[in-house]
């Protein structure tokens, strides 16, 4: 009898958990302020008709990736609000249909075939991994649908369906390769998660270094969330026994171990400066200034570029999200893609994706880091800046092209991409030519 | 008299095989015929991916509920019959090239272990036998040694992080976390993700689930079935009885990890690309619990655990994607401490007579048997026995 | 009369505890031996050296005049040792039937067992056991849900359908009512006729019911004495052994 | 000389995290047979408190901020050890002999509490405690009524769902308040900075010595002095070797068994705890942090042996040693240097990477596992029944 009372309890036990979780669900979602309210929600699709313009947003809000695509929601989200708040897009409201990607790639597939066949969105804003995008891309590949991805990726890529706002290689990695080569050392050690971007990126850098007269002297990867790296640390030492410069492309978590473990093991900046090019704002937080000051990293935007769109952009991101967060790069080429979506319909006059996609290209956008243009290749110029870490987290700014840098998907350090080039404005050239 | 209780015990066998067999029947028409031309593609191709999950979940059910060994790294076998699919898909470019990704990583000639994929009956033979035999070996050297329990389970977890780790460092062989499509690929010259094929694939995954659930029957029914109890109930029993588990537990297991082959391949295909992620250790777990909900040790329960914990999922990660994580924990701890039978295991002891007394039937005729499998009068028993 | 089992000079030691101390122990075919001893006398121990289950650390152990170092469990089992073991262990969760048709398989390989159907002679010992264990009525029940008795002769029952020439049996008497007891004695009194036998008993009234032959007493791991029931309960050395523990 | 000292030194100090780290489970599992998959988000916890602590510390300055690691050590120790208390009260004591369903369900839990740090906000700690009180206060006064037994079925479900619904009500009302909706974490990692004393190294043998690494080295061994004195030499460490020995017969001579499980969860638990303060300053802080080191950790405690310090502390070093040589490519060095064949060298510098060193280790494990395959020191004599 005991027996069966015990289970009754922990049966009605576990109902009222999950009855109250789901309240708390419905209230989060009511009451958040998060997610926009949705007048299509539920039911027959009243949005049919004209009340508004439904745009995707496709990140992982649970597992591992959250930590970051969330930061990248909240940029969409405020770029969203702001161009609602000033009367929408050709005079209607943008309504953001969120999907969870949760971190696993099947899933994104999944949420993407959903948000264009049953949602209807005019256009997708996600992904952050490129095993993500690569698993989203035969879904908008096929349905010649429309993907805005806002994450500096290793390049070797160019699709007619998706507009990329983050830096290409060009744009982030090998303008670093060659400041460091001046500056700071001929010898480099590359350390990098174990997946394809950071392996990539070495490639082109072993190769840049090759040309350049620079030397590798080593590299290595650690399995996606590992956390011990000594004996990484004691390959470096081994390696450049007597100081050179440290490529950084390691991922999320491991970046923290590393830069802990680095100070302990008495690898400092003036001896052994790591140039870093997935540490911005956000990381430097969670990993702490006093375990980076002094160290490198490469991005297109910082918090604390000096231009007057980014005090506006700063400013209005604390007021909307809290005093204490930062803006990264991600989050500014975030934000950037949907103002360049929005110009971009506003040219075509419909939402219609074949001449939206051919307006897309030439739009400029007076962007937090400076004026930035979508080019024929799908890809947007930029400004390379160089940051070294300061005390309180944010970046001062050491380097920085004059202008913009036009981007190259086609890595030309690669032998086999080399020479090739991608136009979507011309029928005959398309996603890769000889040029 | 147990000439007669026998006689009746096989004719009732042999009405429940066919009343089986009609139900079979019935959803095989409904899900392979009648489903494919009311609802859209897309969801079409969801509802196929369940079912190849299901497919993996009859092999789990296998080794879990009816051997007792509670394996945490079928996401390898199911990895690796993905893996042998779509290494065909992507095979199935003009003569002389290899696949795009190999590009990015200077790799001009294609690595050998792909050579074998060109055709089409060895990848098909290899996405069932790779899988199965990967399972026997890693069977064999834990079985062997007669580490089993929890020892079990963390090994087979231990194994899947070192595949998962493999996968994801081998760039150059089978590109990393990025992982191989099949969406653009073609097959027979045509598009894998188009709506035809698609739709052949998921007719494709109704028959195999249907030939594999018969397969499981037909092993866990007769003696073979009846030993994988005992060695799940007192494996040293089994021993000292002049049998050895080690033998059985292997060839159970290695079948097991064939048909979570099977159940891989099923799944890329209708998923469009399979990538390591597909070994994390969380999904690998959530397999158990989709047998866990429906009913370990009961075939059908297996497949309808999968179907429902996949349908809750979906509907509640769309719904509520912060907190799903709260859900599904609560799903494990509901599951394991309330209902330790599953659904199915509930509905046979307390749900069909409780839906009967409801409905104002009588109760089902009570023989000796039923009599005596009432928990009420075995307590009653216990406690005289104890006076 | 041959010998069917020879121990010779037998330690087995756990971390220096020695269970088994030099132990020599023979036995004749068809003989039922019980082996009696206080707790901690290397009973159970002995036992599973026998079957295999503990490897000696020093001394060997013939079973037909055969060595059994290093062969697995399974493989004594065919050669013919039965084991039952303290508490019932019947598979709770098959009938009574399918328990008896599971051991009296006559080929055990893995492959065998998968394709091969129980074949008319298994049928028909499977039914002349479940008459013999009194549970023929029960045969298509769960054996979850026999008494604690019906247990231990079902657990006999599978031992004989595993045709062993030597039955080893761990205290059958344990947790039994006087009657089931006296069934018990009786099956295995029967048994005796076509096998041998080795008990091991605390239950001194059980013991006096099948001790027909010798009986031999163990004491921390080594030989106390052997003999005749009468001869062991007055040996001055059992009785300060077992204390006044012995009836009398 | 010094290549092999700093070898050692590296290894140790890998060893000693996973020793710390696998302390606990290796207690869970060895003295009540819990797999505990929620032994990693309990040193998550662990982690957690040690950057609250230091946030309380923050604003003390110097000198106090250079000693909140001292504090957080045991307030980790005993955060991780009430949950585990509840734990072990709320799910695991009725799971006690089903290993598996264990398994399953600590996994669940470990779900639950990674989503919670991830959500956990003031309103959502005010709403679990006002359930709390309704619900448990509730039974308490209800409990002294004499036909509780009778009525104890209704009255649970009864109180359940009012608690339940006031609770929830309770939340829904004051959801629109932002300041108690603000997430104490989120879902972003958080950090956890050691103070200067911990940062840095000394120069000694030739190769610089991380103080945090030194300090985890001593924490563990503190550790272990600390649980075998409470094991071998006080009161309640006697009760839990007697209740492992033998359940029933210490539960008739009047030892309280359920009290002492779950001292024993607690006491794992809590060392987890202290495990995840360690690890703090190594490593990230965030709700995944567990998930890194569980399957190593377990491995630990499978090559030692069930039950066995000595054996954890070997196969803690043992592994941490391999994956020191293999990773670092020491290994590969080594044969380089005395001129091994082609075919070793290449074998060995295909292993001399982090990701392919935790596939040779594993192998090796396994193989390990042929030989000895209840590890290192296995339990002998007739009760140890695999």
């Amino acid at each position: 009898m005991s027996q069966l009372g015990r289970r009754k309890f922990l049966l009605y036990s576990s109902t009222g958990i999950l009855a109250s979780l789901m309240l708390k669900g419905c209230a989060s979602e009511g009451g958040g302020g998060d997610t926009a309210a949705d007048p299509c929600a539920g039911g027959a699709n009243p949005c049919a008709a004209g009340d508004g313009i439904k745009v995707g947003i496709l990140h992982s809000l649970s597992g591992t990736m959250a930590i970051s695509e969330t930061t990248v929601v909240d940029a969409e989200m405020m770029a969203i609000d702001e161009i609602n708040a000033a009367g929408g897009v050709l005079g209607k409201q943008i309504i953001p249909v969120k999907e969870d990607g949760a971190s696993d790639w099947p899933t994104f597939a999944e949420k993407a075939a959903k948000l264009i066949d049953q949602d209807k969105v005019v256009t997708v804003f996600g992904c952050w991994t490129s095993a993500s995008r690569k698993a989203v891309l035969p879904v908008f590949e096929e349905k010649k649908h429309m993907l805005w991805y806002p994450v500096q990726y290793e390049g070797q890529e160019c699709s007619n369906n998706v507009f990329y706002t983050g830096a290409t290689p060009n744009q982030q990695i090998e303008p670093a390769v060659d400041w460091l080569l001046e500056n700071k050392g001929k010898e480099f050690f590359l350390v990098g998660s174990d997946y394809v971007f950071p392996r990539t990126a070495n490639t082109i850098i072993k190769e840049q270094l090759a040309a350049k007269g620079g030397k590798t002297v080593g590299e290595d990867y650690l399995p996606l969330g590992d956390t011990e790296v000594t004996p990484i640390i004691a390959k470096i030492k081994a390696a450049l026994p007597n100081g050179g410069v440290i490529f950084n492309s390691l991922n999320g978590d491991s970046n923290v171990s590393f830069f802990k473990q680095m100070q302990g093991a008495g690898l400092t900046p003036d001896k052994y400066p790591v140039m870093s090019v997935s540490v911005a704002e956000e990381e430097v937080r969670q990993i702490g200034p006093e375990y980076l000051k002094g160290h490198y990293a490469s991005w297109n935007y910082y918090q604390t570029v000096e231009t007057p769109a980014n005090n506006k952009f700063v400013a209005d991101f604390k007021a909307k999200y809290g005093e204490d967060r930062v803006t990264n790069d991600p989050m500014e080429s975030a934000y950037i893609m949907v103002y360049l979506w929005k110009q971009a319909v506003e040219q075509a006059g419909t939402t219609d994706l074949e001449p939206v996609r051919a307006a897309a290209v030439g739009q400029s956008f007076d962007a937090p880091q400076g004026k930035v243009e979508m080019k024929p290749n799908h890809h947007i110029s930029q400004t390379v800046r160089l940051g070294q870490v300061r005390d309180d987290g944010l970046f001062d700014i050491v380097w920085s092209t004059e202008g913009t840098l036009d981007p190259i998907p086609w890595n030309q350090y690669v032998k086999e991409t080399k020479g090739f080039a991608c136009d979507w404005t011309d029928p005959a050239k398309g996603e890769k030519y000889k040029a | 008299m147990s000439n007669k209780t026998g006689v009746q015990i096989k004719k009732k066998k042999q009405r429940n095989k066919i009343i089986e067999l009609g139900i079979i029947t019935t959803l095989v028409i409904i899900m392979a015929i009648i489903l494919p031309s009311i609802i859209p593609a897309f969801r079409l191709r969801l509802i196929g991916r369940f079912l190849s999950l299901a497919i993996v979940a009859l092999g789990i059910d296998l080794i879990w509920g009816y051997t007792g060994l509670l394996s945490l790294g079928h996401g390898i076998f199911f990895a690796l019959g993905g893996y042998a699919l779509a290494m065909h898909l992507n095979l199935q470019i003009p003569e002389g090239q290899i696949p795009d990704f190999f590009n990015l990583y200077g790799v001009k000639e294609l690595p050998w272990v792909w050579q074998p994929f060109y055709s089409l009956p060895i990848t098909i033979l290899a996405l069932v036998i790779v899988p199965g035999i990967a399972a026997g070996l890693i069977g064999y050297l834990v079985f062997r040694n007669r580490i089993k329990g929890v020892y079990f389970s963390i090994l087979t977890q231990a194994a899947l992080l070192v595949f998962y780790n493999f996968f994801n460092g081998q760039q150059k062989i089978i590109n990393g976390t990025n992982g191989l499509k099949t969406d653009s690929s073609r097959i027979f010259d045509l598009v894998v993700s188009s709506a035809g094929v698609q739709r052949t694939f998921y007719i494709i995954t109704v028959i195999s689930l249907v030939l594999i659930y018969l397969l499981c029957r037909w092993l866990t029914s007769g003696r073979f079935g009846r030993l994988l109890i005992a060695i799940r109930d007192d494996e040293t029993r089994v021993r000292f009885s002049g049998y050895d588990p080690t033998g059985y537990k292997v060839l159970v297991f290695a079948i097991s990890g064939a048909i979570a082959g099977i159940a891989g391949a099923l799944y890329t295909v209708q998923t469009g690309i399979i990538t390591p992620s597909i070994m994390e250790v969380a999904f690998s777990i959530e397999m158990v619990i989709w047998v866990a909900v429906g009913g370990r040790g009961t075939l059908i329960g297996a497949i309808l655990g999968t179907m429902l914990v996949r349908l809750g999922q979906t509907f509640l990660s769309e719904s509520f994607p912060e907190i799903w994580l709260f859900f599904q924990g609560a799903l494990f701890l509901i599951v394991v401490t309330v209902l330790p039978d599953g659904i199915v295991g509930w509905w046979t002891s307390y749900g069909w007579d409780k839906l009967r007394s409801l409905l104002g039937l009588k109760p089902s005729l009570i023989t000796y048997p039923s009599l005596v499998e009432d928990p009420d009068v075995q307590q009653e028993r216990k406690e005289m026995s104890e006076q | 009369m041959s010998k069917i089992l020879e121990i010779e000079d037998l330690t087995v030691s756990f971390d220096g505890f020695k269970a088994l101390n030099n132990l020599n122990f023979s036995m004749n075919a068809g003989e039922l031996r019980v082996i009696i001893g206080p707790n901690g006398a290397g009973k159970t121990t002995f036992l599973d050296v026998i079957t295999g289950k503990v490897q000696p650390t020093k001394g060997r152990v013939l079973f037909k005049g055969r060595n059994i170092k290093k062969i697995p469990e399974f493989k004594i089992a065919r050669m013919g040792i039965g084991r039952k073991f303290q508490t019932p262990r019947v598979y709770l969760n098959l009938t009574v039937r399918d328990n008896l048709d599971l051991v009296s398989n006559q080929n055990k390989n893995v492959l065998s067992t998968l394709f091969g159907r129980a074949n008319n002679n298994e049928t028909r010992t499977v039914g002349g056991l479940l008459e013999t264990i009194g549970l023929d009525t029960k045969a298509n029940l769960s054996a979850s849900l026999l008494s604690h008795g019906e247990k231990q002769r079902l657990e006999i029952g599978m031992l004989v359908a595993q045709s062993p020439d030597l039955l080893l049996v761990d205290e059958p008497a344990a947790g039994l009512t006087d009657e089931e007891t006296e069934n018990v004695g009786a099956l295995l009194l029967s048994l005796a006729q076509s096998h041998s036998i080795i008990a091991i008993e605390h239950d001194m009234e059980f013991v006096r019911q099948i001790a027909n032959d010798k009986v031999t007493v163990l004491h921390q791991g080594a030989l106390l004495c052997e003999g005749k029931m009468d001869e062991v309960q007055n040996d001055p050395r059992v009785i300060e052994v077992y204390l006044g523990e012995t009836p009398d | 000389m010094s290549t092999l000292i700093e070898g050692l030194f590296n290894g140790f100090s890998i060893g000693s995290v996973l020793l710390i780290a696998a302390l606990g489970l290796a207690i869970v599992f060895g003295l009540m047979g819990v797999i505990n998959l929620a032994h990693g988000e309990l040193m998550m916890l662990g982690a957690y408190a040690t950057f609250v602590v230091q946030n309380i510390f923050k604003p003390l300055g110097e000198p106090w901020f250079s000693l909140y690691i001292i504090v957080a050590i045991p307030i980790a120790f005993i955060v991780s050890a009430i949950v585990g208390l509840i734990l072990e009260r709320g799910a695991i004591r009725f799971l006690y002999g089903r290993p598996l369903e264990t398994l399953l369900a600590t996994w669940g839990i470990s779900l639950i509490l990674r989503q919670f740090v991830r959500s956990v906000n003031w309103l959502l700690f005010i709403s679990i405690g006002v359930f709390s009180l309704l619900f448990f206060g509730g039974m308490e006064l209800i409990k002294r009524r004499s036909d509780w037994e009778r009525i104890k079925n209704k009255v649970t479900a009864l109180l359940l769902v009012l608690s339940g619904g006031i609770a929830i009500a309770f939340y829904s009302i004051l959801s629109n308040n932002l300041a108690l909706t603000k997430a104490w974490f989120s879902t972003r990692n958080v950090d956890v900075t050691a103070p200067a004393w911990l940062r840095g190294g000394t120069d000694a043998f030739g190769f610089q010595i991380p103080y945090v690494r030194l300090f985890i080295i001593v924490l563990t061994i503190l550790c272990l002095i600390g649980v075998y004195w409470f094991l071998q030499r006080s009161t309640w460490g006697l009760k839990i070797r007697a209740v492992t020995q033998n359940r029933t017969m210490s539960s008739c001579l009047g030892i309280p068994t359920a009290k002492v499980d779950a001292l024993t969860f607690a006491l794992g638990s809590g060392l987890a705890g202290i495990a995840g303060c360690a690890v703090s300053l190594l490593g990230s802080v965030g709700p995944n942090t567990g998930q890194n080191y569980i399957i190593d950790t377990f491995m630990v405690v499978v090559v030692g042996g069930v039950g066995n310090l000595l054996g954890t502390i070997l196969a803690a070093m043992g592994i941490g040693v391999l994956n020191y040589l293999i990773g670092s490519g020491t290994l590969a060095l080594m044969f380089t240097n005395i001129k091994a064949p082609q075919a070793v060298l290449d074998f060995f510098f295909f292993f001399a990477t982090s990701s392919m060193a935790k596939v040779m280790v594993f192998a090796l494990i396994i193989t390990f596992l042929q030989i000895k395959p209840a590890g290192l020191f296995p339990q002998k004599g007739r009760t140890a029944e695999l």
